[in-house]
């Protein structure tokens, strides 16, 4: 076992799969010589060669759709949107093509990759390099979104997604790319399942539920309520669709009481999925209204970043209001 | 110093209206082959008819065909290798049939049946067909061009030998997808031809609306493609530029084909070109026809003759009869379809939805027909 | 007062709002001498000329960017996206720009413009031509959103959306183009206000949501529902974003029951942020979990059709059911 | 029949690396302009230099600049007349500058204070400055391209006499928003002019690897736009070709000018070039840098010397000196903004979220410095 942080961890698993499996190929911008922005592909193209890594020109559809095409062939692309919030020249290949494709050619084609992309705020990027853009995904047919909360994680999910049939979006906290670290079991091959999600902390009171880099602000949020005796079950979702119902709908279940959090603006955000959710599952056990911390419904800011964000200062109030409700 | 000058060339002709054929550019393919590629045309053409008037009737929902351009879409697709592959815009099922698609399951298709084989998915004329290298036709504009190069791309790392074309309109060359795959075509040189059917009509506008570009084909330029121009009513002229343009791809040399045509239809059986078209336009047109021009070369030749038209055309008609009773005869697909190949397995949310269906009555207007 | 149906009322709001400022334009494909593919912008090129309605090349990112363009010099642009369902070549310009662009730029410019678009099914159109997005964009911060049921109120509505300082989605309910129909006032300029809903049937025991074409679906089933002595409150909720959340909230905490209906696909769709919002606003007056009928999370189908929409067959058992628990 | 020929002009040159001038090109600037611009040229490099020792400090978050290229910026901004706006991509704080924002706006926004004209919302260098008709810089690379065109059609239809220019990087042209713009552009004829500044690389993508067109600006052809070449190191040809090619678009000509230029820095302060790029290669660009270029041509006119510059120079960094003093004192944005905006008016959502936020604990971390 080896320490390493998200980036040394999925690079990593990128290696592996590419050792493994000669189908596997990695596109996007600055791949290549630079390992992209956040160095997650760094090496790839001295390992593999330019066969098998491009840099492409600078056009989102242009990578997305000839990954399609890729797939279509055969090969197991890997795609890179530098941050997600670019993966919106790309939208109608995702949402039209690869999201729908086995659906209308009656499963005759697939569009199988793992698009991977940074998501979230923490970098000080403002509005273009900050938000969290899966409840688009998530309300489109045809699409599976994973986002690791820790390196471990990291890599056994993104072999999973890629050893999955469906198409997968491979989101990765770029908050926490460098400051979560663990224990991985380096050059090796192993898998975290897709859709099942991981209790972190066990407890009683109050469900919180979380992905990515604002499981920390729930964790630290929790063992904040533990002071005023309220006992937070923590839940990483780690796949956010399709969702381990099940590991929600018990521990609400157990608690009645539930505090979503997510970085992205509240609206139609994936917060509100769950809320429904869990009143469609567990109505009768429910003690509080579900509650959603959460981006505000602005564009990210820039300087007032950290007022932006659902940090454990709000998920802190939400959790004890709930457990007194 | 300078910068590059550029040479469009000229557009390539075989087949002149009074039936003679430039030596220059003539193909050299068998009289079995013109006679076969013909009634090939004249096969689309009739289903076009047939196919229209099935939607006049409410039978099907909707038709796009491909009248007019017959000449394009047959003349390119015959010009493949078995090993090449196609990525379809909409109005290529002479293509799919060309290529083996049997009528029945086009059939199958337009009536969106049990049978269909993208299981009543899609509208009419949205098929697939991965069993005849034949990609899957969707409605975005541009889409497939993309991915046509994407594939291209992969074959050409895997060391396979093939070429990939892609059809689209000259509207379609405004789309973003358009620029990203001719773009990436250029740049990993795939061996791609890109065939832009000019027909002069994007629904009502006209390709001088499209783009100010003088032509379709010097949009090759910008991208470090080869253009390419064929007069695209003339079948064996546009077959010989396919040939040409795909041995090109197949050097490294992506090409930019751009057929001149015409849309002797309606947009599709939803639209009515006479809202903004003139008579006269339309009439100057259909003396364009790739039909007669082909047929009077072959009667030159003495390989077709209007008895022969008239029994192909009875043999046509009655393929399409047995087809179209057969696909009206398929039951619809089943409830059960509608929450398959969503993903390759149905999570639980589906299986849900799935039980949730069967308790809900089912609605009125099933079937397609 | 003249009976017409939608197509003819929002045309006859696109000539009072064109013959009153001149700075409005009409821009779009197909939008000139064929008036559109569904005809809603018949004449307009005739009265206006082509100066002021522009077919235009087959780009919607080129349409809504040059809009953009158009807003920030002034003029109130009425750019026309064929069908909902095309609107994602278009997608970055509308979610990174349109909507960011007052908050960007510190209030300095606006992209005030009021999209155009038909959606939903009912035309049998299959995967592409029956999409309905909005959950998409009331997820995005910066954008209203609007959807009318009947002729009268596209009109108002739409002279309405046109007048509003924001940017504003319209979204034009195509199953019921023709088959609405009321009495509006020709050539007359009225308006319907934004962000008020109507409760256009009144009842005590389950509050039914809905709004464009399901708004009739959800009147049926609430007709039928009333014959079992099931007495429901239909919303039709006019402007989905923001939401009148007042008239929501009032009836629920009447009636503690709630079906909310949609034919967008289920999972992070609209439904799910009214369901919370419920939650948030009125969970001590919920007697049964609220109800989504709404699409199911599959591509949008041709032949199985109205398997797929939420039609009153569907939405009967989810009332009685609801009202029952 | 035969298709269009193109001829791309030559590469404008007006200032040789001797100093000589090419007499048809000269544009003819007055003496005090010329020092005007090159002083300006100078200021940009100073200040660059300064923000990237402010970020590397943490005390600004983030620079992106144009060293290297601020003959391109600078040249082109200057040709523009008063009534005309102007449309940038994100190295443009020169032309922000020259057009007369103040430097304490600008060092306000590059710290995101309570000052910042945009309120503290975007990150340094995407600022917004209409009232010295200056549009807003969005990351999203492209989407400026169609805004403009779009502006200056409006303009048009309205009969105003403006014209609109807009800048993006070669990288740019790979984008959706390019072939849409351009597109768009010449079948309107939208009093536009296309900047291109071919810098060679996009991050660190080189442009050779960006599309397989020769030039950039042959791209024209697609669209049929002028396309016209520049050496972007030389201010004086860059000014003149602006002004050539701002004539032709407001004859309804739009044009796409690449400038030929260098990117003496990395891609911005998160970027290490040297990861990519070697040292041979980037000490040859920098010998082609245009500020000793412009200086020898002033020296030898007699209008600057090693004095002029110093001073200068000491004038140039007392002000800085001054701006950051003040962004720094200045306080930071108030929670308050951050509702601000998203609409005219806050709807009862955003009511609700503000009350909300006002409970809650200010996080630690903020105002940017
Ligand atoms: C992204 C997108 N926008 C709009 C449409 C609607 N539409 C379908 S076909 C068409 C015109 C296509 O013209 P062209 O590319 O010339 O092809 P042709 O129909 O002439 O073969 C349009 C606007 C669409 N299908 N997709
Ligand atoms: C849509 C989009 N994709 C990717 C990026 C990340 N990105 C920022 S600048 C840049 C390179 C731009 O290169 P170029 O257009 O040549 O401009 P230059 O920086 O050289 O001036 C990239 C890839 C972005 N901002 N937007
Ligand atoms: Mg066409
Ligand atoms: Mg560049």
């Amino acid at each position: 076992m080896t320490q390493m942080n998200m980036v040394k961890a999925i690079n990593d698993a990128l290696r592996v799969a590419m050792r493994q499996d000669s189908r596997v190929v990695v596109l996007g911008e600055d791949v290549g010589k630079v390992g992209g922005v956040f160095r997650v592909t760094e090496g790839l193209i001295n390992e593999f060669g330019a066969e098998r890594v491009f840099d492409t020109p600078l056009s989102e559809g242009g990578i997305i759709g000839t990954a399609v095409g890729m797939a279509l062939y055969g090969l197991v692309p890997v795609p890179e949107i530098q941050f997600a919030d670019f993966i919106f020249p790309a939208f109608d290949q995702i949402v039209s093509e690869v999201a729908k494709f086995r659906y209308r050619s009656g499963g005759e084609y697939t569009s199988k990759m793992v698009i991977r992309t940074p998501v979230g705020g923490g970098i000080r990027g403002g509005h273009y390099h900050s938000q969290s853009p899966e409840a688009y995904f998530i309300h489109t047919p045809g699409l599976k979104i994973v986002c690791p909360s820790n390196p471990y994680d990291a890599k056994g999910l993104f072999l999973a997604s890629l050893r999955d049939p469906d198409p997968v979006l491979f989101f990765e906290p770029k908050r926490i790319y460098r400051a979560a670290r663990s224990d991985v079991p380096e050059g090796e091959d192993y898998t975290v399942p897709l859709s099942v999600a991981k209790v972190v902390r066990p407890g009683n009171h109050v469900t919180v539920i979380a992905w990515g880099a604002m499981l920390y602000e729930a964790i630290e949020a929790s063992n904040k309520a533990a002071e005023q005796g309220i006992d937070c079950e923590v839940i990483d979702l780690r796949t956010l669709w399709p969702v381990d119902i099940d590991t929600i709908v018990n521990s609400v279940k157990k608690t009645g009481r539930v505090v979503v959090v997510h970085e992205a603006p509240k609206s139609c955000g994936f917060g509100a999925e769950l809320v429904s959710l869990i009143n469609e599952k567990a109505f009768d056990y429910l003690e509080a209204p579900p509650t959603r911390v959460t981006g505000w419904d602005t564009p990210f800011p820039y300087t007032l970043e950290n007022d932006y964000l659902p940090l454990a200062g709000r998920i802190l109030p939400a959790i004890a209001r709930v457990a007194k409700y | 110093m300078s910068g590059p000058e550029f040479v469009l060339g000229d557009v390539v002709k075989v087949l002149e209206p009074d039936s003679t054929v430039h030596p220059d550019n003539d193909p050299g393919l068998s009289p079995e082959r013109c006679v076969a590629l013909y009634e090939h045309m004249v096969m689309t053409r009739v289903l076009d008819e047939r196919l229209v008037t099935l939607q006049r009737q409410g039978r099907i929902g909707f038709h796009i065909g491909s009248m007019g351009e017959e000449a394009t879409v047959i003349g390119t697709a015959a010009a493949l290798d078995e090993t090449d592959w196609l990525f379809p815009c909409y109005r290529e099922f002479g293509a799919l049939l060309l290529r083996g698609m049997p009528l029945q399951s086009y059939m199958d298709n337009m009536y969106g049946n049990g049978n269909d084989p993208v299981k009543g998915r899609q509208m009419p004329d949205h098929y697939s067909a991965k069993p005849y290298r034949f990609g899957s036709v969707s409605s975005p504009i541009g889409t497939q061009i993309t991915q046509a190069v994407g594939f291209a791309w992969a074959a050409k790392l895997r060391g396979e030998k093939l070429a990939a074309i892609v059809y689209f309109g000259e509207g379609a060359t405004s789309s973003n997808e358009f620029h990203c795959g001719a773009n990436f075509a250029g740049v990993y040189k795939t061996p791609t031809v890109l065939i832009c059917r000019n027909n002069g009509w994007a629904i009502s506008v006209p390709a001088e609306k499209q783009s100010a570009s003088e032509t379709f084909a010097q949009k090759a330029f910008a991208y470090g493609l080869v253009p390419m121009r064929v007069d695209g009513n003339d079948l064996l002229a546009v077959y010989k530029a396919t040939r040409d343009a795909l041995a090109l791809a197949r050097a490294g040399k992506p090409v930019l084909l751009e057929c001149l045509t015409h849309r002797l239809s309606g947009h599709s059986t939803s639209d009515d070109p006479t809202r903004y078209r003139g008579q006269e336009e339309m009439a100057a047109e259909r003396a364009q026809d790739p039909l007669p021009r082909m047929r009077a070369y072959l009667e030159k030749k003495g390989l077709w003759s209007e008895q022969k038209q008239q029994a192909f055309i009875a043999k046509v008609d009655a393929e399409v009869k047995l087809a179209v009773e057969a696909a009206e005869k398929a039951p619809a697909p089943v409830l059960d379809t509608m929450f398959d190949d969503v993903f390759e397995q149905r999570p639980w949310h589906l299986r849900e939805q799935y039980e949730e269906s069967l308790h809900a009555p089912r609605a009125q207007g099933h079937g397609g027909h």
